[in-house]
């Protein structure tokens, strides 16, 4: 049996090319070499796969320059033709992990090839990545290199193969959201047992089924002054033109809308309705203002109460929809908020 | 409360024309027990089966599986309330046969799930492909309702397993172990040092199919209570519950209750095992409200430290097993709590219906969405009209090679929310 | 629903129990409107599991509150076809956990697939049975004082 | 979805009808809004009075985004 076909992404820093002065080196193929934590990966995979190409890029010319780098080294990879890539480990640091978690799931998504990274777990990659590409929990520093790659070679062949993969635990890879069963050593109750024994000691303790967090976010100072501002409406209501043009989803919707509300000064069955697939649509379908105030705002944008109302208006469908996914709408809402220029947001929920 | 658990190890199950152990080996006589189970009046046949482990045989639709049990010494029997007279239990001698039970099938509803595969991969997910199991399918009479019909097989379940346990009344047991616990004031004044803790066990409260009893009343009628940790061993607690194989309690798992056992284990070297209390998952709002308002109120009373909360069946249990967990931490008591998961065949879905911040000490008996293919056996004793139907069903449940793709919810015993079992998930 | 973290949650206090006469029984078990109509407010549609639980949602979105859980008994939605909850009549303001609860609920119908329309009539009369007992256990709470 | 705009620096007024989730997805300013269905509307009013309801609703909004706070406040009245 031929040996499974491996392409590996370094930074600058692990390809002996330099430190943050060498960041802004740009994407490199380099076929034929192992360069760096690259042996390592070779004498891991024994016989069964070898690195037949490296691809080296700058940390901070990945991150600058996102889209061409990505869409540059998607080409490389494709030249090589692996049957599997791995980029990093990146460890702690920052913008190595972003670059990895964006590549290794760019080459996964659009390429088809399995796809393999790591990094510390507080790693800013970490967040952005784990749910798209397997992930390999590593030790916060290049210390943990040897621990890293024992890790992530099993694994790394593991996803070449296409066998099934076990549980985060198992394999140690970050939990991705995907529930996987395995069989512990130790029966349910015990484990229990022993979890309250370290809880009433103070000690750590994994819990087996991490509830959802929730963070706050400080509040921003107030509009200073009304008059003057440009306000946004912004609805998770599902208010969408009538016909639904864009075809959001009830539920579990993929996407958002962004209408222009230009000249509209009031919502009616005839021009709006809900896309939304969880509450009783009919008030909302007989007067969507009543989800979406755009006639009260236009009135106080005539009489001079508020600067502006912001031509364009956001809707999501709040019904069912990953938090993960809200959270990337909600994202890219609000940069484009800000790119328009608006002070301030009024969001209304169904 | 001191009770001497003595256990009896069953090797192996032969019918015959009398009943009796001998040498670790049952004998049982299907005419006498045939006799007795058809005193109920709303049964019309019974036929019994032996299933030992490794053969290929699947038990389906599984309602019960119960240990044998005998009081040889002390207040009580066996299944107080039940079959024997109201007392209380948990003291004196008790003996078990280990390694075998009987298991109750039969199809009271038209839906009725749980699976009992004596081989293969399904017999990994079932903790009941480890025994000997003495199966009895009870035919009701005609023109029965499904609650009569539960009741009846319920019952019969019992009175088989109080006749073998009392086949072992006078042998001499192969093991023994006692458990005691203290009173409030003993335990304190024995072990200052220790924890304090407790088990806060739910029991499915909610109509047919899915009650359980504690000494004979229905607990959905029970305000949370406290029992000693040794009275469930003598069947003190009993499922009427056979819907949700894979996360109800069959008595089987109340009378070795592991979570008892294992804080029993602790008790007196790393904590203080005060006491068992049992409350019930109600439908009612109102009941979940007030019944965890008292499982908090009796954590307090009894100043715990530590407490353990399992759950039993699937769905509304989540929205009491976050109450529960939610009032105790708010006491200031430290708690831990087992479930199990309902993540979708993907394993990508929400896993329970409630959470809450408190919960952040969780055992999980895994995913019970997990899809398992069991190959097809050689007997099956009950019937696969369910199974092969609808259960868990996608279009190819039933494959053409007789296997059956299914998911993990339509074993018995695979995510026990006691924690009786390794399965787990991340 | 605005797109929330779900479940965590301050807890919010059930308020009084509601004395008969105060809520209604919405139901798609024609099993339960023969049964209970001379007895108790019955709402009776004939529709499919997932519709009932959005009517259900659509009045508690108006104020209506549960009284019983919406995923009561360990029978799966979409198993089961038919269900039964108690909720008050009157308006009130809209209550947080009734609004989580029916919500989970319907959610908890996309997590399973069975194949309903194989049931023969046996299983249908005893889904209905057992909807109608799950009800039952919750009206003999409310009706008990 | 409204701790997310808030995080990238713009004051957000989150209009909702459950303020205890409100509270949870981590809104800093909460205005109570009408039921769930039609969070500024109530249909029961002609459409007039409706309308002067919402606009109530809106300049409560407006209040509040005017409003300096330092932690998750609901703005009742």
């Amino acid at each position: 049996m031929s040996k499974i076909k491996v392409v590996h992404y370094i930074n600058q820093f692990f390809a002996n090319i330099g430190g943050e002065e060498k960041a802004d080196y740009p994407a490199e193929k380099r076929p034929g070499e192992v360069v760096g934590p690259g042996m390592a990966f070779n004498a891991a995979f024994g016989d069964e796969a070898e690195i037949i190409g490296t691809i080296v890029c700058g940390d901070t010319y990945f991150n600058e320059n996102v889209d061409k780098a990505t869409a540059d080294i998607l080409e490389m990879v494709k030249e090589m033709q692996p049957d599997l890539f791995i980029a990093g480990p990146a460890f702690n640091a920052g913008r190595y992990g972003v670059a990895c978690g964006t590549i290794a799931s760019a080459v996964q998504e659009k390429l088809g090839i399995p796809s393999l990274t790591g990094m510390y777990v507080e790693n800013p990659g970490v967040d952005m990545y784990a749910s798209k590409v397997y992930m390999v929990s590593t030790k916060n520093s290049a210390a943990g290199m040897r621990d890293a790659v024992k890790k992530m070679a099993p694994l790394a062949l593991k996803l070449a193969k296409g066998e099934a993969i076990g549980a985060s635990c198992e394999e140690g890879y970050i939990p991705n959201g995907v529930r996987v069963n395995f069989f512990e050593e130790e029966r349910g109750s015990k484990r229990a047992v022993d979890m309250l024994l370290k809880k009433l000691a103070g000690k750590a303790y994994t819990t087996e089924y991490p509830m959802p967090a929730f963070d706050r976010v400080a509040p921003n100072p107030a509009v200073k002054d009304l008059s003057k501002a440009k306000i946004a409406l912004v609805t998770s209501g599902g208010i969408v033109p009538k016909g639904n043009p864009d075809h959001i989803e009830s539920s579990s919707a993929s996407k958002f809308g962004e209408y222009d509300i230009t000249g509209v000064t009031d919502l009616t069955a005839d021009t709006y309705e809900t896309a939304h697939g969880g509450y009783d649509p009919v008030y909302a379908n007989a007067d969507a203002d009543r989800v979406l105030p755009v006639d009260v705002m236009r009135d106080l944008e005539k009489e001079g109460v508020i600067g502006e109302l912001h031509n364009k208006y956001y809707a999501t469908v709040g019904n069912g929809t990953a938090v993960a996914s809200a959270k990337a709408y909600a994202a890219e809402i609000a940069k484009r908020l800000i790119a328009d220029g608006v002070d301030a947001v009024i969001l209304t929920s169904t | 409360m001191k009770l001497e658990m003595g256990y009896i190890h069953i090797s192996d199950i032969e019918f015959s024309s009398e009943s009796k152990i001998e040498n670790g080996k049952l004998y049982v006589s299907t005419d006498a027990l045939k006799a007795l189970v058809l005193e109920d009046e709303k049964l019309k046949d019974v036929s019994f089966d032996i299933a030992r482990p490794g053969e290929s045989v699947r038990i389906t639709p599984v309602k019960d599986v119960i240990e044998p049990r005998v009081k040889v010494e002390g207040k009580g029997g066996v299944f107080p309330g039940i079959i024997s007279k109201v007392d209380t239990v948990g003291s004196g001698k008790t003996y078990a046969l280990k390694g075998m039970a009987v298991v109750t099938a039969g199809k009271i509803v038209g839906f009725q799930e749980g699976v009992i595969d004596m081989t293969g991969p399904g017999a990994d997910y079932t903790p009941f492909s480890k025994l000997i199991n003495l199966v009895m399918v009870c035919e009701p009479v005609d023109e029965i309702e499904p609650h009569e019909y539960e009741k009846a097989v319920r019952i019969a379940g019992f009175k088989a397993a109080a006749y073998i346990g009392e086949l072992a009344k006078s042998l001499t047991p192969d093991e023994t172990k006692v458990y005691e616990t203290e009173t409030i004031k003993e335990g304190m004044a024995k072990y200052p040092d220790l924890p304090r803790v407790a088990y806060v066990h739910m029991l499915q409260s909610q109509g047919l199919l899915h009650d359980t009893y504690v000494y004979g009343v229905d607990a959905k009628q029970i305000l949370p209570t406290m029992l000693n940790p040794t009275e469930c061993m003598d069947g003190a607690i009993v499922s009427g519950n056979c819907v949700s194989a894979c996360d109800k309690n069959p008595t089987y798992v109340h009378q070795n209750n592991p979570v008892v056992h294992d804080l029993l284990e602790e008790h007196g070297k790393t904590i203080n095992f005060v006491c068992h209390i049992v409350t019930n998952e109600n439908v009612y709002l109102a009941d979940k409200q007030r019944s965890s308002d008292w499982t908090a109120k009796l954590c307090k009373m009894l100043d715990l430290d530590g407490v353990i909360v399992s759950q039993e069946g699937f769905g509304n249990p989540d929205t009491d097993l976050i109450m529960n967990c939610k009032k105790i931490e708010a006491e200031g008591i430290k708690t831990v709590i087992i479930t199990d998961e309902y993540a979708g065949r993907d394993g990508k879905s929400q896993s329970l219906a409630d959470a809450d911040a408190a919960a952040d000490a969780v055992v999980t008996a895994g995913n019970a969405n997990q899809v398992v293919v069991l190959p097809k056996l050689d007997k099956v004793i009950g019937t696969l009209d369910y199974i092969t139907k609808i259960a868990g069903a996608s279009e190819n449940t039933l494959r053409e090679d007789g296997s059956l793709e299914v998911e993990i919810q339509v074993i018995t015993g695979a995510t026990n929310e006691v924690g009786f079992t390794t399965l787990s998930a991340r | 629903m605005p797109d929330m973290v779900f479940g965590c949650r301050p807890f919010i206090v059930m308020e009084e129990v509601v004395r008969l006469e105060d809520y209604i029984i919405v139901t798609n078990n024609p099993l339960v409107r023969d049964r209970e109509e001379s007895r108790h407010a019955v709402e009776y549609h004939e529709t499919g599991i997932r519709e009932i639980l959005e009517i259900i949602r659509n009045k508690v979105h108006v104020g209506q509150r549960l009284l019983t859980h919406p995923l009561s008994g360990s029978v799966k939605p979409g198993e089961t076809p038919y269900k039964s909850v108690l909720m008050t009549r009157g308006k009130e303001p809209v209550d947080l956990m009734s609004v989580e609860l029916i919500q989970s609920a319907i959610e908890a119908c996309g997590k399973f697939s069975f194949k309903s329309e194989e049931y023969d009539e046996r299983a249908m009369r005893d889904f209905r049975i057992i909807d109608w007992t799950l009800i039952s256990s919750a009206l003999e709470s409310a009706d008990s004082f | 979805m409204v701790k997310e705009i808030e995080r990238a620096g713009l004051p957000v007024v989150h209009i909702c009808t459950v303020t205890p989730i409100s509270m949870t997805v981590g809104a800093n300013r909460i205005v109570p809004a009408i039921a769930i269905p039609h969070p500024l509307g109530n249909p029961a009013l002609n459409h007039e009075e409706e309308k002067k309801l919402r606009r109530k609703l809106v300049e409560k909004a407006l209040r509040a985004l005017t409003t300096e706070v330092e932690d998750q406040t609901i703005f009742e009245d």
